[in-house]
């Protein structure tokens, strides 16, 4: 089970405001299943200008990236670069 | 420094585009023409909110030598959702209305209709005879004034998101973000002192110094070639393939040299315009903005506010932390309020946080990005407000940033938990630099700031073709604003073990590369560098079951050193070692061309911290302040080349610089701009300036062969608060509103001396 | 439209062009005549990015008059190399990373020239003071400074 | 688009001829920098351009009478490489050497300064304090006149149709004579004037002032020549007293406007500190001739 933490607004709008989880799954892209299956709507929501931290490393459009059962994986807006 | 650990990279070896832009002979987006070629020019709004009641363009389309003139219906509309153009999420429907206005123009300068013609004085003419019929409509600049109730609002169609319950009429509040880590309340309530206060902020420009510049030649078969000075010219060409409705593969995108962009070449204005004139003309169409339109039309950035509380015990451990973030998006939603608020107390180790930010729309061109967007800006209140309470402690500010600082294992308040992170080793290099250890000169003072930007990774592709002399030519496609040539062909030839004059980097244009995402965000030394580093791997696969086909032995009977192929052991049979030359001269006869290849979406990107140290002298009369020496500190991972990385620090400080005392966006009554020209905004010039010094503090990030961090914008973070705080920490007086310029530093001098003021 | 005939020295060769009358030098050189290292980054004499030397004084050529450039010796950023060889000046600014974009370089190049050949020993002051008029939003000045100082005691010697 | 001429006649009379026969629509190149600006705006769109620079008279400077006459388009650089014009008249040549940056000073004169009317020219505060006299040549013959009656609003000047600013004559100085030009702006360089003050004053061998001008621009529709400041100071040590009062003067003699360059309360209050630095610097400046 990985730990799941949900942006503030994104768990007041899906999870009752409810914003750690414990999830099951392998990759980012079982994760989110889940959560769709839990909160309806949810996954598609994750589909769009949402990045993921794994264990503090940030991934942009992850999908595939591997999550350990000991993972926290927390969902925040993408960034967006300023550049040089 | 880890360079001793490397052949070539930490090396600071000739950029390969050297010559090219010492003698004239780059070309940028101006410098690019066609035989036969059109002058396209944009007629813009005089008004900062007017709807559009008719535009008359047959006098100008009648004019001797006009060949076209395009509305915004000559553009198909599009959907009001969010979708990716060129890997960026986006509204199209607004995009579309940015590049040329349809039902109302929203900010002065904002495009209205365009013009094709066969000589610039033609065309000037042309867009005089253009008659738009406008009912002008009350307007609102600032992001207050905009999210008061009895605003004049500019979408009737935006409902604030992101509250309950759904709001019932529209505003240009386009939505609200909530960040919480802890409870701030009960933070607060052990707090032993509070400090608290409202700071803002002025919209500034990115202020690269060459105009946006296209050249847009759009074929009868539906081919379309583009030249165009970008940060991104995969994104030109995704934005541009939704905006006229063409296959991505139909155009072609060159990006030209790049006169600057920090942010704001990452998105279009002049490029879709340009296919659509070239496409209703049948010929060559160069646009290239003056310097009035660039301040006008083209992204600036945010201006804010933000309020800040912070609530500590007497030790200085901050246990409350709260702020929330109001920044102007321009004419449609999309500030950077997001990582604003993430940004904000990044730094630090707080256990109860709370931030929240709104993004509000205003007659003001649509923001674009600026280096490290939002971050400044939230850190301007921040960083201010932790000064404010480091003397309310009577406690050293680098000491307070210690004791709170963020580290491995720090819970941020936007969700991730830090991994391998560099600021205490910042603060610690500040700390013990000579700067700090000098003492201040009398008549002067200094102040401290921090700073923080996540960096990213995302989309890049790479090549590596091997010639038939053996050298090596390294095909990627980030335009090379800063340097970063050099910094692949370093990390190339280091990891290919051979010398730095024979590998090539050329940045190809959008067919003739797989895609890649904006030079931005800090991200090519650091993705496209992986992707170069991975290309490299992948030839030297190659290049060694080349070797083995060559000497007849098993492919892992070979390895690859020091730019050689050598046998794995000795039982493999004698061989030479076969040099890259060698080898390629054979290429023929073992298979054909070398050549290596990789693509990726480069994830792990490490975030980067800044500490900045500046004295100065506030001239108690005037209100100018004199800096007398400035010092920037950042890990940056590994510096790959130390010369362009200690230039990201220098040119980032200097426009944090800018931004702190002089550069402002000055609106008239009529919300027109007043201050459009590099005359009256006033951005640093060299005798404003001392020496940038510059301290490379290097905490390689586990998530690259080399340990890069991006290190481009962590540098425009500080300035402003390290300025601010010197400020007060001279005069006794705190600045709370940007910029610090000498009549408003003058006037706040004053009214803390009543006598003075009375003069 | 009428044109104005122009005879001028340009880089040394002898030049002819034909222009209107509010074209400015710069327009000249860089549409007429392709010379396009001198750079437009405003118009208006604020940036520097167009600066040329026109009988011995360093200017803003697009503060200048095509026409009034008859009889004139221009001398460009395209001049200043000789042959094979870069001038100190650009050699140096390669060498210390003295240009990140390289739109205002060449700018900075033609008035740090115009500097050295009437002052070869100037202090940092006034190095940045000569160059105020040449705007840079890479680099923050730092290494072009630097760079030119270098040449100075370099060329000194 | 409208034909624009352009001739560079090699005498005044050709360019008076060329400027009256120009219906008004005639505009005068000296080194350009302002003009080819608005002409690029549209603020200025001529029928005809008369380029003056090859007329020796308005490009040269000569020592006249113990003074200086300045030809009207010479260039700042030119000023400043006159080491005896810099010698006599110090705070002019600073002054005429703040026009823009190195790059405009190869080109900018005092004369376009002059006539470019604003408010604002860092020159003409200069000129006034060191009572400077301009020469104009017109359809009927040349006149002269104190150069603070040349501008009569922003960008709108007091001359007749064809008339010319010629030279500039800065008089002879007594012993113990000297001037110094401040302005304030934001940044170090590239900005015009938020305020600027010219101060030329004769000190006795005792170090009491025995005559002064001040000159006061970009707090009024013209440059103002103050002479309750000038007042204030003849007659004393320029100790602050005379100095506090001089300054209230200047501060009183503000009529500024609020606009992008600063506010009328900071102008108002810069005047004043202005005087006080520019007068000390006259006054060091004048004990040593």
């Amino acid at each position: 089970m990985a730990r799941v933490i949900l942006l503030a607004s994104l768990a007041r709008q899906f999870a009752g405001g409810q914003e750690e989880h414990d999830v099951p799954g392998l990759t980012v892209r079982q994760i989110v299943r889940h959560l769709d299956e839990r909160f309806p709507g949810l996954g598609e929501r994750l589909d769009h200008g949402i990045a993921v931290a794994i264990d503090g490393v940030i991934h942009q459009n992850a999908w595939l990236e591997r999550v350990e059962p000991d993972s926290e994986v927390a969902f925040m807006p993408a960034i967006e670069g300023g550049g040089l | 420094m880890t360079a001793h650990k490397y052949k070539w990279v930490g090396t600071r070896q000739n950029r390969p585009d050297g010559a090219d832009k010492v003698t004239g002979r780059a070309r940028f987006g101006a410098d690019f023409n066609m035989p036969g070629q059109l002058v396209g020019k944009v007629l813009r709004s005089p008004h900062a909110h007017a709807v559009i009641k008719s535009i008359d363009i047959s006098a100008a389309a009648k004019l001797p030598g006009v060949k076209a003139v395009i509305t915004g219906q000559d553009f198909p509309e599009q959907p009001n959702q969010s979708m990716s153009a060129g890997e960026m999420l986006v509204n199209l429907r607004d995009v579309t209305r940015n590049i040329m206005a349809r039902e109302k123009a929203l900010y002065d300068g904002h495009p209205v209709a365009a013009v094709a013609a066969v000589s610039e004085s033609i065309a000037r003419e042309a867009l005089g005879l253009i008659k738009v019929d406008y009912q002008v409509l009350p307007h609102v600049i600032d992001v207050d004034a905009a999210m008061k109730d009895d605003a004049p609002v500019l979408h009737d169609h935006l409902f604030t998101t992101g509250v309950e319950p759904k709001p019932t009429k529209p505003s240009n509040i386009a939505s609200r973000i909530a960040f919480t880590k802890g409870k701030v309340e009960d933070g607060f309530a052990k707090a032993e002192v509070v400090v608290e206060e409202v700071y803002h902020t002025a919209p500034v420009h990115q202020g690269y110094i060459e105009p946006h510049a296209t050249l847009a030649s759009a074929a009868e078969d539906g081919q379309v070639q583009l030249w165009s000075t970008t940060q991104g010219h995969f994104q030109v060409r995704g934005f541009c393939s939704k905006l006229l409705n063409l296959e991505t593969s139909q155009i072609r995108v060159t990006a030209t040299e790049i006169g600057g962009g920090f942010g704001g070449k990452t998105v279009v204005y002049l490029e879709p315009v340009a296919i659509r004139l070239s496409q209703k003309t049948g010929k060559p169409v160069k646009m290239v903005m003056s310097r009035e339109e660039v301040f006008r039309a083209s992204g600036p950035t945010s201006g804010g506010r933000v309020d800040v509380k912070i609530g500590a015990m007497k030790d200085g451990t901050i246990v409350a932390a709260d702020c929330t973030v109001a920044l102007q998006a321009g004419a449609f939603p999309g500030s950077p309020v997001g990582p604003a608020c993430m940004t904000s107390w990044a730094c630090y180790d707080v256990e109860n946080i709370r931030v929240i930010g709104y993004d509000v729309v205003s007659n003001r061109p649509k923001v674009a990005a600026y280096r490290a967007p939002g971050a400044p800006i939230s850190a301007w209140g921040v960083e201010s407000a932790l000064d404010a309470l480091a003397l309310k402690l009577g406690m050293d500010p680098i000491e307070l940033r210690l004791k709170n600082a963020a580290k491995i294992g720090t819970k941020t308040h936007y969700g991730p938990t830090f991994n391998t992170i560099g600021f205490v080793e910042t603060l610690l290099a500040a700390k013990n630099s000579p700067h700090y250890k000098t003492p201040v000169k009398p008549g002067y003072s200094r102040g401290v700031a921090a700073g923080f930007w996540f960096n990213i990774g995302h989309d890049s592709s790479a090549a590596a073709h091997v010639g038939e002399d053996g050298t090596v030519t390294i095909i990627s496609g980030n335009p090379d604003i800063g340097g970063s040539r050099a910094s692949l062909a370093l990390m190339a030839a280091e990891e290919l073990g051979v010398d730095y004059s024979k590998v090539r980097p050329v940045v190809a244009d959008t067919a003739s590369i797989g895609f890649n995402f904006v030079t931005g965000g800090s991200r090519v030394t650091f993705a496209t560098g992986l992707a170069v580093v991975n290309a490299v791997k992948n030839l030297i696969t190659e290049l060694k079951s080349r070797a083995a086909k060559i000497w007849e032995v098993e492919v892992d009977a070979v390895v690859w050193e020091d730019g050689m192929a050598k046998p794995s052991s000795s039982n493999v049979g004698k061989h030479e070692p076969l040099s890259l030359a060698k080898i390629a001269a054979m290429a023929g006869k073992t298979g054909g061309p070398i050549n290596g290849h990789a693509q990726l979406n480069a994830q792990g990107a490490g975030p980067g911290f800044g500490v900045h140290l500046v004295d100065l002298k506030v001239d108690q009369d005037t209100g100018i302040v004199t800096i007398d020496r400035y010092t920037a500190a950042q890990d940056v991972g590994t510096a790959i080349h130390p010369s362009y990385v200690e230039g990201q620090l220098q040119g980032g400080a200097v426009q944090g610089i800018g931004w702190a005392l002089n550069e402002e966006y000055i609106y008239n009554k009529q919300g027109k701009l007043d201050n459009p020209g590099f005359l009256d905004y006033r951005m640093p010039v060299a005798s404003d300036l001392p020496m940038i010094e510059t301290i490379l503090v290097e905490v390689p990030n586990p998530g690259h062969p080399y340990g890069v961090r991006g290190v481009g914008e962590v540098p425009i973070v500080p300035p402003m608060a390290a300025i601010g705080n010197a400020i007060a920490r001279g005069t006794g007086v705190r600045m709370v509103d940007l910029p610090m310029s000498p009549p408003r530093l003058s006037l706040a001098l004053d009214a803390a001396r009543p006598k003075a003021a009375a003069e | 439209m009428s044109k104005i005939h122009v005879t001028t020295t340009i880089n040394g060769e002898s030049t002819e062009f034909l222009c209107e009358t509010q074209q400015t030098m710069l327009d000249v050189l860089r549409d007429n005549l392709g010379l396009t290292g001198s750079k437009e980054g405003c118009g208006s004499g604020d940036c520097g990015a167009c600066t040329i030397i026109a009988d011995g004084r360093m200017i803003c050529s697009c503060l200048m008059l095509g026409a009034e450039a008859e009889g004139k010796r221009i001398e460009t950023i395209e001049g200043l190399a000789q042959g094979e060889k870069l001038h100190p000046l650009q050699q140096k600014f390669i060498e210390m990373a003295a240009l990140q974009c390289g739109i205002c370089t060449p700018g900075f190049l033609v008035a740090s020239k115009a500097l050295l050949d009437r002052n070869p020993n100037p202090t940092e002051t006034e190095v940045r003071y000569w160059l105020a008029g040449n705007l840079c939003r890479c680099t923050g000045y730092d290494k072009i400074i630097r760079a030119v100082m270098d040449v100075a005691a370099e060329m000194r010697k | 688009m409208a034909d624009i001429q352009y001739a560079a006649p090699k005498t005044l009379d050709e360019a008076v001829a060329l400027m009256a026969g120009a219906n008004g629509k005639g505009r005068i190149l000296a080194g350009g920098t302002d003009l080819l600006v608005q002409m690029r705006s549209g603020m200025q769109s001529p029928g005809l351009i008369v380029d003056v620079k090859k007329i020796g008279e308005m490009t040269t400077i000569a020592e006249e009478g113990g003074g200086f006459r300045v030809g009207a388009a010479v260039s700042g650089m030119q000023c400043y490489e006159h080491a005896k014009l810099k010698k006599a008249w110090p705070g002019v040549v600073e002054a005429i050497n703040l026009i823009g940056s190195k790059q405009i000073q190869g080109r900018a004169s005092p004369g376009g300064n002059l006539c470019n009317a604003s408010p604002a020219g860092d020159s003409v505060p200069a000129m006034v304090a060191a009572g400077a006299t301009v020469t104009i040549q017109g359809p009927k013959g040349r006149r002269e006149t104190p150069v603070e009656q040349v501008a009569a609003g922003p960008g709108k000047t007091t001359l007749g149709l064809g008339e010319i600013v010629v030279s500039f004559k800065l008089p002879a100085r007594p012993a113990g004579s000297s001037d110094a030009y401040l302005r304030l702006i934001p940044r170090t360089e590239m900005d015009i004037a938020v305020v600027g003050l010219g101060v030329s004053l004769t000190l006795d061998k005792s170090g009491t002032c025995t005559a002064a001008r001040v000159g006061l621009g970009a707090v009024a529709p013209t440059v103002l020549l103050v002479e309750d400041a000038a007042k204030a100071l003849v007659g004393s040590k320029l100790d602050d007293k005379a100095l506090e009062a001089a300054a209230a003067a200047c501060r009183k003699a503000c009529k500024p406007i609020d606009d992008k360059r600063g506010t009328i309360v900071y102008r108002t209050k810069i005047a004043g500190v202005l005087l006080k630095r520019a007068a000390a610097i006259a006054a060091e400046r004048a004990k040593g001739n």
